[in-house]
């Protein structure tokens, strides 16, 4: 049950040529957007590795954003299929590990997208709420009796 | 006692393994007996936990403790013997990362119990008897048992680690090795893993046969072909963890004409094993498409228990997410 | 009992290791007679749940973690439980390199026990002084030659399964039809000269434990004892002549009375095994299901019976090489006619068995096919059901699994060896207790008696290491109804007891 | 591995970019909470942090605090990095010790209602940079040499003129045009406004110095079909397809065209939008460059049939100019630099179907208007309806296809100029009634409002309103036959019917249909509107994020001619200014390969799109050619050993990060 007044933390990844491109272009037509997304920004999704994002979740992330250039548009001609490569067995490892869909997103969002970028994170952060905090360490309590059902 | 340095090997959640590798040194373990006293090693000699309590702080040189922290009892045991040594070693992988018993992590108490109390085949309980942490015998008396955790921990998300021994179990040869950087006095840096710091690909016999570029249509697993003794074996299309897992164990497993799975761990410039294998192993995939890459994906039907088999209570998200109650 | 009763425990912790530790808590009435002794395994690992979703060919490497003495066993069972799953047989060459390793393995585990876990209640004596009951005595008392033989069996025994099964702890080579590796000429003539060498070994010991213990009458006494007895049912594993075999065959279970009470394959085995469950410790307690549980009690109607090296000579009509089959007729006759009650006749037929796995690797080590490099047959059925069992060292070992399509377990169900004899050790250290204590006088050969109830058994719940040199760790304490302790009993490294109080 | 390298004493500098930043973030509290963090010496705000004074301040606190690290939080790293990297170096620091935060482009202007929120935002993002930074290294600036020539794509005024700059100026110059001639869209006008200057006069000698110039290579019918490398050293292919005459043989003689056996030309000009016709063998307007004729294969009988008589050829004679065997010839050149000058096309009239373009034959595009002023049009200059008869009344509808919702949403700029422009040609023409509907009127350049308010006193009529509908539904006798244009005119608030002959629609410009194929080539990014985006606004308005690629014309966005070739010169300016330095800064962020660490396993070595790194035989280990990497890390994120590593986006510093933005003080 999310306590009161639950505010999500995004930790968000942008490549340096498309996404993180969006976002300035987001803030340079003044797009309003929810505050709850932190941009670490990196030259490629291509250098997002899988550990970074288990970092986050593991630091306190309630969600994790990955965006990109689209599919063909890698300003480093390929980058971006690797991330796809490795973002789609993390999905899964993710998803194993109980860790929402909703919580891990990637995006393909070019410079021209600004407005994607902005309902992106809208979107992101409202069904994140919606989830509730991951709460990953939350600290367990040894029972007297040991359950069996 | 004499001045020799004090050594302790103390077990918790494992399978005895890294004891037999102790027991492997055989007649090298002499050496190691003449060199030290060891003064805790409940397995093979009559100390008792009484006797390590009544020990002065630090009294013990250095011990090696393997096994995952599993129960209230053997959390006890750790902090009491990190208080009594100078030097705490976690010794093979589930010491160092949870080790096979950590993939419990992947479900709670409830469910295991349930799963081996109750839903076994073999099992007959119609009255769904579990064991109890207290169970009465009778109005006045009753037996206890030690109460499991959910999550399988590892030594040192329990208490301080100084040093680190690999490998399910570690090899004598490793074993040997640490002791004697031990002993040698040239203590290496806090936190060291005392193996070889490369991945096995160096060491591997079939190093020079892996292609300059692979790239992978097909994932293979090993009942599925018949495996070239020769061939690299990720070349094969075989899921072998060599180019992530340290080095240090002479590739036994390759030389068996099996893949590496891994249970040396991570280099020491590796947070997350199963996490930067899969980005390895994941790039290599031989497709731009999205739904191709998710078929050739698919053909690895178990990323958890293949990439994490020894390391799920290591790796930053420790366990499967625990359902809110 | 009525409520003003006066009521003490003793609680003996740590014993040996099973899985965890072991725990005997022994509570008395106000007689100061033992009202119950309850013998604990004090963990849970839970292999059964975290196989779910694994690969089922991954099993025999992950299940061998359950145990690091005898991961071969656990590895075999597998293997066979694969070849069951995926309805393939191994190719000839392939079926022989699986029982050389596993024979090689059963001969340096036994020899391991014998030597440095069962020899010193015999070859030192169970009244000698802890501090010399342990290997060093051993070795002591026959010779410093014998140890360096002792453990230069074990190294090149261990060898061999490195140089065909990739690891000794933790194998890798089984994969259902089949092994990973082949055995080449140059190691084949490995083998057959370890075997050789194996095969000498096993008569050197069976002749120690002649001279040692059967020209003792002492010994002999303290097997026969009735504190060591129990009339339960046995079961072992036999080949087509019902001669002993721990690779491959049918399990057969014999009553009290040493009739034949039935034969069944692996894939029966939920017809006649159950587990039974007791709040108070982990392990839980096999039983003969057609029998029903009827508490901790032996005899023909109880469902209460044993495996390991006495069950299986007493399940079997004879041993498959004619060295071992000469001591089994010699074991026999000389403990009064099958089947053999006596749990501490153990010992001896461990020694038997050990000759006999030394005779079978060489058979296996000298037949010219298992160079063969056939080794692998592909599996071509979906996966669906698989059932494997093998003679671990400590008994019949179960392994069985339920997959998808792809071969993803669904359901896993392990009966480890030391489970079927859970409730007979149970049994034998209440025995023990019963007889032995009365009161709070607990003397150190008590405690010793107490250890031997189930050391004969080897004991290793869920599987776990021996207890090296010697003397258990050994602490009794006495306390006041209010569970306070009142005195402390303990017994020392050099085998001396001190008390003191609180 | 965690070294800090050195203690780190850290300086923090919080810009308020006026109030763009102080506006919405708490800068005071944002410094002072800076000034707390592990590591931080000096933590200030400042009004400017680029300015002078802003730097000075950084140099200053650098000598007197001994600071080591530069943070500043102020806008984005890809507008002011390189400022105050060269600020640090100036105080004497690595450049690469400072690093900074956007607090603006990424908080202060996307948060404004969320004061709090924002300066929370802000804080975690300085908390992040702070603990970064401690783990940057000093690092080499990198450079690459520069190949002086360079490729132009679009033989437009913009084309044409940054070539001619740059091959006056020495440099070899590729000019690619996909068309068989250059010219672009301004060979088509007949004036310019508001000059009313002939196009051809000013534009053909250019264009023929084009073809003269020793510098220029002028490849028409071409286009660019690959693009590898970067800046300096870019291998690009062009492809010539066939225009079936030799270029070198034609002496454009154009008998062959009088000697086909089309006695008379009836396929569609394209030169003269489909108003005129030609025949399979052509010129495409007299003025063309290069002077040479084309056969157009869809309608020449040989390729058709095979079975044509060739008078062309007999007519070429022993020139031996026409060859129908000619193929698609692949052409591939190395060039330093590149100038993009694709320029734009007119939005489709049948998009605002409303004014029944393609129903109502007498409604005309503006450019096909142009054609029938232009005196080598195919009217010969007569502007006349489609039978012949000259229209006695005329409406020039503005805005179609731009500030519309429906089609594109930005004033196409040149709309209203041209207009005017058409009104006067046209009356002057035809001495016809002429009517300008027009939104609002803008006539923002240096003698446009003149031009307005004389053709305000030549007696244009201009309603100002949206024209709602073209139609021939006559209410009364005074509209049979007329076209009606029904408007609101807002001036005098009442709904009006204008029956004319002619309608004009001023269609605005869009980008080419291709542009983002282009774009994709070239590896450069474009507006949501699909027009190339320049790498700043006002401070790199023709240069791009692909470095040595520049932009000219209306590719860039709608613009007019002295603006096109305002741009024109600074692209070229630019591209010489590149290849005159001989070489260029790049960022040092290239991966690298930890030897000792490497097990050899050549995991990365397929992951690598550049082909930098290599397997050494001799040491088994990898190795990256720094030269070739691009710093795209993604073989570093792949290495499964952690054995290769990135400058400036080391693990250590993305770690750092992430517990950064997300452990809350």
């Amino acid at each position: 049950m999310p306590e009161e007044k639950f505010e999500p933390k995004i930790v968000a990844f942008f490549c340096n040529w498309c996404t993180y491109m969006a976002a300035d272009s987001a803030g340079t037509s003044r797009m309003q957007y929810v505050p709850n997304a932190r941009v670490v920004r990196l030259m490629c999704s291509g250098r997002i590795d899988p550990q970074f994002v288990l970092d986050a979740f593991a630091k306190g992330a309630d969600g994790v954003l990955i965006g990109g250039c689209h599919p063909g548009d890698c300003h480093y001609q390929e980058g971006n299929y690797k991330t796809l490569r490795r973002i789609t067995l993390l999905k899964r490892v993710l998803k194993e590990m109980g860790i929402e869909e909703d919580r891990f997103r990637l995006e393909w969002i070019s410079a021209a997208e600004a407005d994607r970028l902005r309902t992106t994170v809208n979107d992101m952060v409202e069904k994140v709420r919606a989830l509730g905090p991951l709460r990953l360490s939350a600290k367990e309590v040894i029972p007297e009796e040991v359950a069996v059902s | 006692m004499s001045d020799k340095p004090k050594v302790a090997f103390y077990w918790c959640a494992s399978c005895g393994g890294c004891e037999e590798t102790v027991v492997d040194l055989e007649e090298k373990i002499l050496d190691v007996v003449a060199a030290v006293d060891i003064v805790f090693w409940p397995v093979a000699l009559d100390f008792k936990r009484k006797d390590v309590e009544a020990m002065p702080d630090g009294a013990i040189t250095a011990t090696f403790l393997n096994g995952a922290i599993r129960t209230t009892e053997q959390e006890e045991m750790a902090h009491l013997l990190r208080k009594k040594s100078q030097l705490l070693i976690a010794f093979g992988a589930c010491s160092q990362l949870g080790g096979i018993p950590g993939l419990a992590n992947l479900w709670d108490r409830r469910r295991v119990m349930t799963a081996v109390y109750r839903e076994a085949p073999s099992t007959v309980n119609p009255q769904g008897t579990a064991p109890q942490a207290k169970h009465a015998h009778d109005g006045k008396q009753s037996v206890t048992l030690p109460t499991l955790f959910d999550t399988v921990k590892t030594l040192d998300q329990t208490v301080e680690v100084d040093y680190y021994v690999p490998g399910c179990p570690p090899t004598p040869k490793i074993l040997l090795q640490a002791v004697q950087t031990l002993l040698s006095g040239k203590l290496p840096e806090k936190g060291a893993v005392l193996a070889p710091d490369t991945a096995l690909c160096e060491e591997c016999p079939r190093k020079d046969t892996r292609p300059e570029k692979l790239t992978i249509k097909e994932w293979k697993r090993p009942h599925e072909i018949l495996i070239d003794p020769e061939k690299c074996l990720l070349a094969q299309g075989l899921l072998c963890l060599g180019s992530a897992t340290r080095g240090g164990c002479e590739a036994m497993c390759v030389k068996g004409n099996m893949p590496c799975t891994g249970c040396f761990g991570p280099t020491s410039r590796v947070r997350d094993f199963g996490a930067k294998s899969l980005s390895a192993l994941a790039s290599l995939v031989d497709s731009n498409d999205e739904a191709e890459i998710g078929k050739i994906l698919a053909q690895i039907p178990d990323p958890v228990g293949t990439l994490y088999r020894y390391s799920l209570p290591a790796s930053p998200l420790r366990r499967k997410k625990p359902e809110v109650i | 009992m009525p409520e003003n009763v006066q009521q003490t425990r003793i609680t003996i912790d740590p014993i040996t290791r099973l899985e965890g530790h072991g725990k005997i808590d022994i509570l008395l009435n106000n007689q100061g007679k033992v009202d119950r002794a309850y013998f604990q395994v004090p963990e849970l690992r839970g292999f059964e749940k975290f196989a779910e979703g694994r690969l089922a060919e991954d099993m025999p490497q992950i299940t061998s973690r359950i145990c690091g003495v005898c991961p071969m066993a656990h590895h075999m069972a597998s293997t066979k439980a694969l070849d069951s799953l995926y309805q393939v047989a191994p190719t000839p060459a392939a079926r022989k390199i699986r029982e050389l390793v596993y024979s090689a393995f059963t001969a340096e585990d036994h020899a391991l026990h014998f030597y440095f876990l069962g020899a010193p209640d015999f070859v030192v004596g169970p009244n000698a002084p802890a501090a010399e009951r342990n290997v060093l005595g051993v070795i002591a008392k026959v010779g410093l030659e014998v140890g360096k033989t002792v453990i230069n069996m074990r190294r090149k025994l261990r060898e061999l399964i490195i140089l065909t099964g990739g690891k000794v702890v933790h194998p890798v080579f089984g994969l259902p039809g089949g092994v990973a590796k082949r055995v080449t000429p140059e190691d084949r003539s490995l083998h057959q000269s370890v075997a050789a060498e194996a095969v000498e070994f096993a008569k050197f010991t069976l002749q120690v434990f002649d001279d040692v213990v059967l020209k003792n009458s002492d010994y002999v006494n303290l097997i026969l004892s009735d504190a060591y007895t129990h009339r339960t049912h046995y079961m072992g594993m036999v080949d087509e002549n019902n001669h002993v075999n721990f690779y491959d065959g049918v399990l057969r279970i014999v009553s009290p009375e040493g009739k034949e009470w039935a034969k069944f394959k692996a894939d029966q085995y939920l017809d006649y095994v159950a587990e039974h469950v007791e709040p108070w410790s982990y392990v839980k307690f096999c039983y003969l299901k057609p029998k029903g549980w009827k508490g901790f009690v032996d005899g023909d109607e109880s469902g209460v019976y044993c495996v390991a090296p006495l069950a299986r000579l007493n399940a079997a009509d004879g041993m498959a090489t004619p060295l071992a089959q000469q001591a089994y007729q010699k074991f026999f006759a000389t403990l009064g006619g099958k089947p053999v009650h006596h749990t501490l006749a153990n010992h001896w037929a461990r020694v038997i068995e050990l000759l006999y796995a030394a005779e079978r690797m060489k058979q296996l080590a000298d037949d010219p096919e298992i160079t063969d490099a056939n080794i692998r047959n592909l599996p071509a059925k979906a996966p669906r059901e698989g059932f494997g069992v093998v003679e671990a060292p400590r008994g019949t070992l179960f392994h069985h699994y339920q997959t998808d399509e792809r071969g993803r377990i669904r359901k896993a169900n392990l009966i480890v060896a030391t489970q079927n004899n859970a409730a007979r050790i149970a049994m034998s250290v209440d025995k023990a207790a019963k007889g032995m204590i009365s009161g709070t006088n607990v003397s150190e050969g008590l405690l010793n008696m107490v250890e031997m109830a189930f050391r004969a058994y080897d004991p290793c719940h869920g599987c776990a290491t021996h207890s090296l040199p010697g003397s258990m760790p050994l602490v009794v304490r006495v306390r006041d109804p209010e569970g306070k302790v009142v005195a402390t009993l303990r017994r020392d490294g050099d085998g001396k007891v001190c008390r003191n109080a609180g | 591995m965690f070294e800090t390298n050195g203690t780190a004493r850290i300086g923090v500098y919080v810009c308020h970019c006026g109030t763009n930043i102080a506006g919405t973030v708490d800068v005071k509290s944002l410094a002072e909470y800076a000034a707390g963090l592990p590591g931080v010496v000096v933590s200030r705000e400042y009004k400017y942090m680029c300015s002078d004074p802003g730097q000075e301040l950084i140099n200053s606190d650098v000598r007197e605090h001994k600071l080591n690290r530069i943070v500043v939080a102020s806008c984005s790293p890809l507008l002011h990095e390189h400022t105050f990297r060269t600020a640090a170096e100036k105080s004497g620091l690595n450049p690469y010790y400072a690093h900074m935060v956007n607090i603006r482009e990424h908080d202060s202007w996307v948060h404004q209602g969320e004061k709090e929120a924002a300066t929370e935002k802000a804080k975690d993002l300085v908390r992040a940079a702070v603990r970064r930074i401690r783990y940057h290294k000093p690092l080499e600036k990198g450079y690459v040499p520069i190949d002086p020539n360079v490729l132009i794509v679009g033989g437009g005024i913009a084309g044409i003129h940054a070539a001619l700059t740059m091959a006056n100026a020495g440099k070899h110059v590729y000019l690619v045009e996909r068309e068989p001639t250059i010219g672009g869209h301004m060979a088509k006008f007949d004036k310019t406004f508001p000059t009313l200057d002939c196009a051809a006069c000013i534009l053909t000698p250019k264009m023929t110095s084009v073809k003269a110039h020793p510098n220029i290579t002028l490849w028409t019918l071409s286009e660019v079909t690959n693009v590898e490398g970067f800046v300096g050293n870019y291998e690009v292919t062009v492809t010539r397809h066939p225009r079936y005459v030799h270029e070198d043989l034609c002496a454009g003689c154009l008998q062959c065209i009088e000697a086909c056996v089309y006695k008379q030309p009836r396929f569609d000009d394209e030169f003269n939008v489909g108003l005129g016709k030609r025949k399979p063998v052509y010129i495409p307007f007299p003025q063309a460059v290069p002077q040479v004729v084309l056969i157009d294969p869809e309608t020449c009988i040989q390729f058709k049939k095979g079975t044509c008589k060739k008078t062309c050829v007999e007519a070429c004679g022993d020139r031996q100019a026409i060859d129908f065997e000619q193929k698609d010839e692949v052409k591939k050149i190395k060039v330093g630099t590149v100038i993009l000058a694709t320029g734009f096309q007119t939005v489709a009239a049948e998009r605002v179907p409303y004014y029944r373009y393609g129903v109502y034959p007498n409604v005309y595009t503006s450019l096909e208007v142009e054609r029938l002023i232009n005196a080598s049009g195919p009217t010969g200059g007569e502007v006349v309806l489609r039978d012949g008869t000259k229209p006695k009344s005329v409406g020039i509808i503005h805005c179609v296809g731009s500030r519309d919702e429906y089609t594109n949403k930005w004033c196409s700029r040149v709309c209203c100029m041209y207009s005017l422009k058409l009104a006067h040609l046209i009356k002057e023409h035809t001495h016809a009634e002429v009517f300008n509907f027009y939104i609002d009127m803008r006539t923002p350049g240096k003698g446009f409002e003149e031009f307005y308010h004389r053709l305000l006193k030549e007696g244009v009529h201009f309603i100002r309103g949206r024209v709602a509908e073209v139609t021939d539904w006559a209410d009364d006798a005074s509209e049979e036959g007329k076209l009606v244009l029904r408007v609101e005119d807002t001036m005098s608030a009442m709904v009006r019917r204008i029956p004319v002959d002619m309608v004009v629609l001023s269609m605005g410009l869009e980008p080419h249909a291709d542009a983002p194929e282009v774009r994709r080539l070239f590896n450069i990014s474009c507006g949501g509107e699909g027009f190339f985006t320049e790498r700043h606004p006002k401070l790199a308005p023709v240069s791009t994020f692909t470095d040595g690629i520049f932009l000219a014309g209306c590719c860039q966005g709608p613009k007019d001619i002295p603006d096109t070739v305002a741009q024109a010169g600074a692209a070229a300016s630019e591209a010489m200014a590149l290849i005159d330095a001989g070489s260029v800064e790049i960022e040092p962020n290239t991966a690298y390969v930890v030897e000792e660490a490497c097990s050899g396993c050549r995991t990365c070595i397929v992951l690598c799109p550049f082909s930098a790194i290599s397997f050494v035989q001799e040491k088994k280990k990898a190795a990256v050619n720094a030269a070739l990497c691009k710093g795209c890390g993604t073989c570093v994120a792949g290495c499964p050993s952690g054995s290769l590593r990135q400058n400036l986006f080391e693990d250590e510093q993305i770690f750092e990060e992430i517990e950064g933005v997300l452990n809350y003080a």
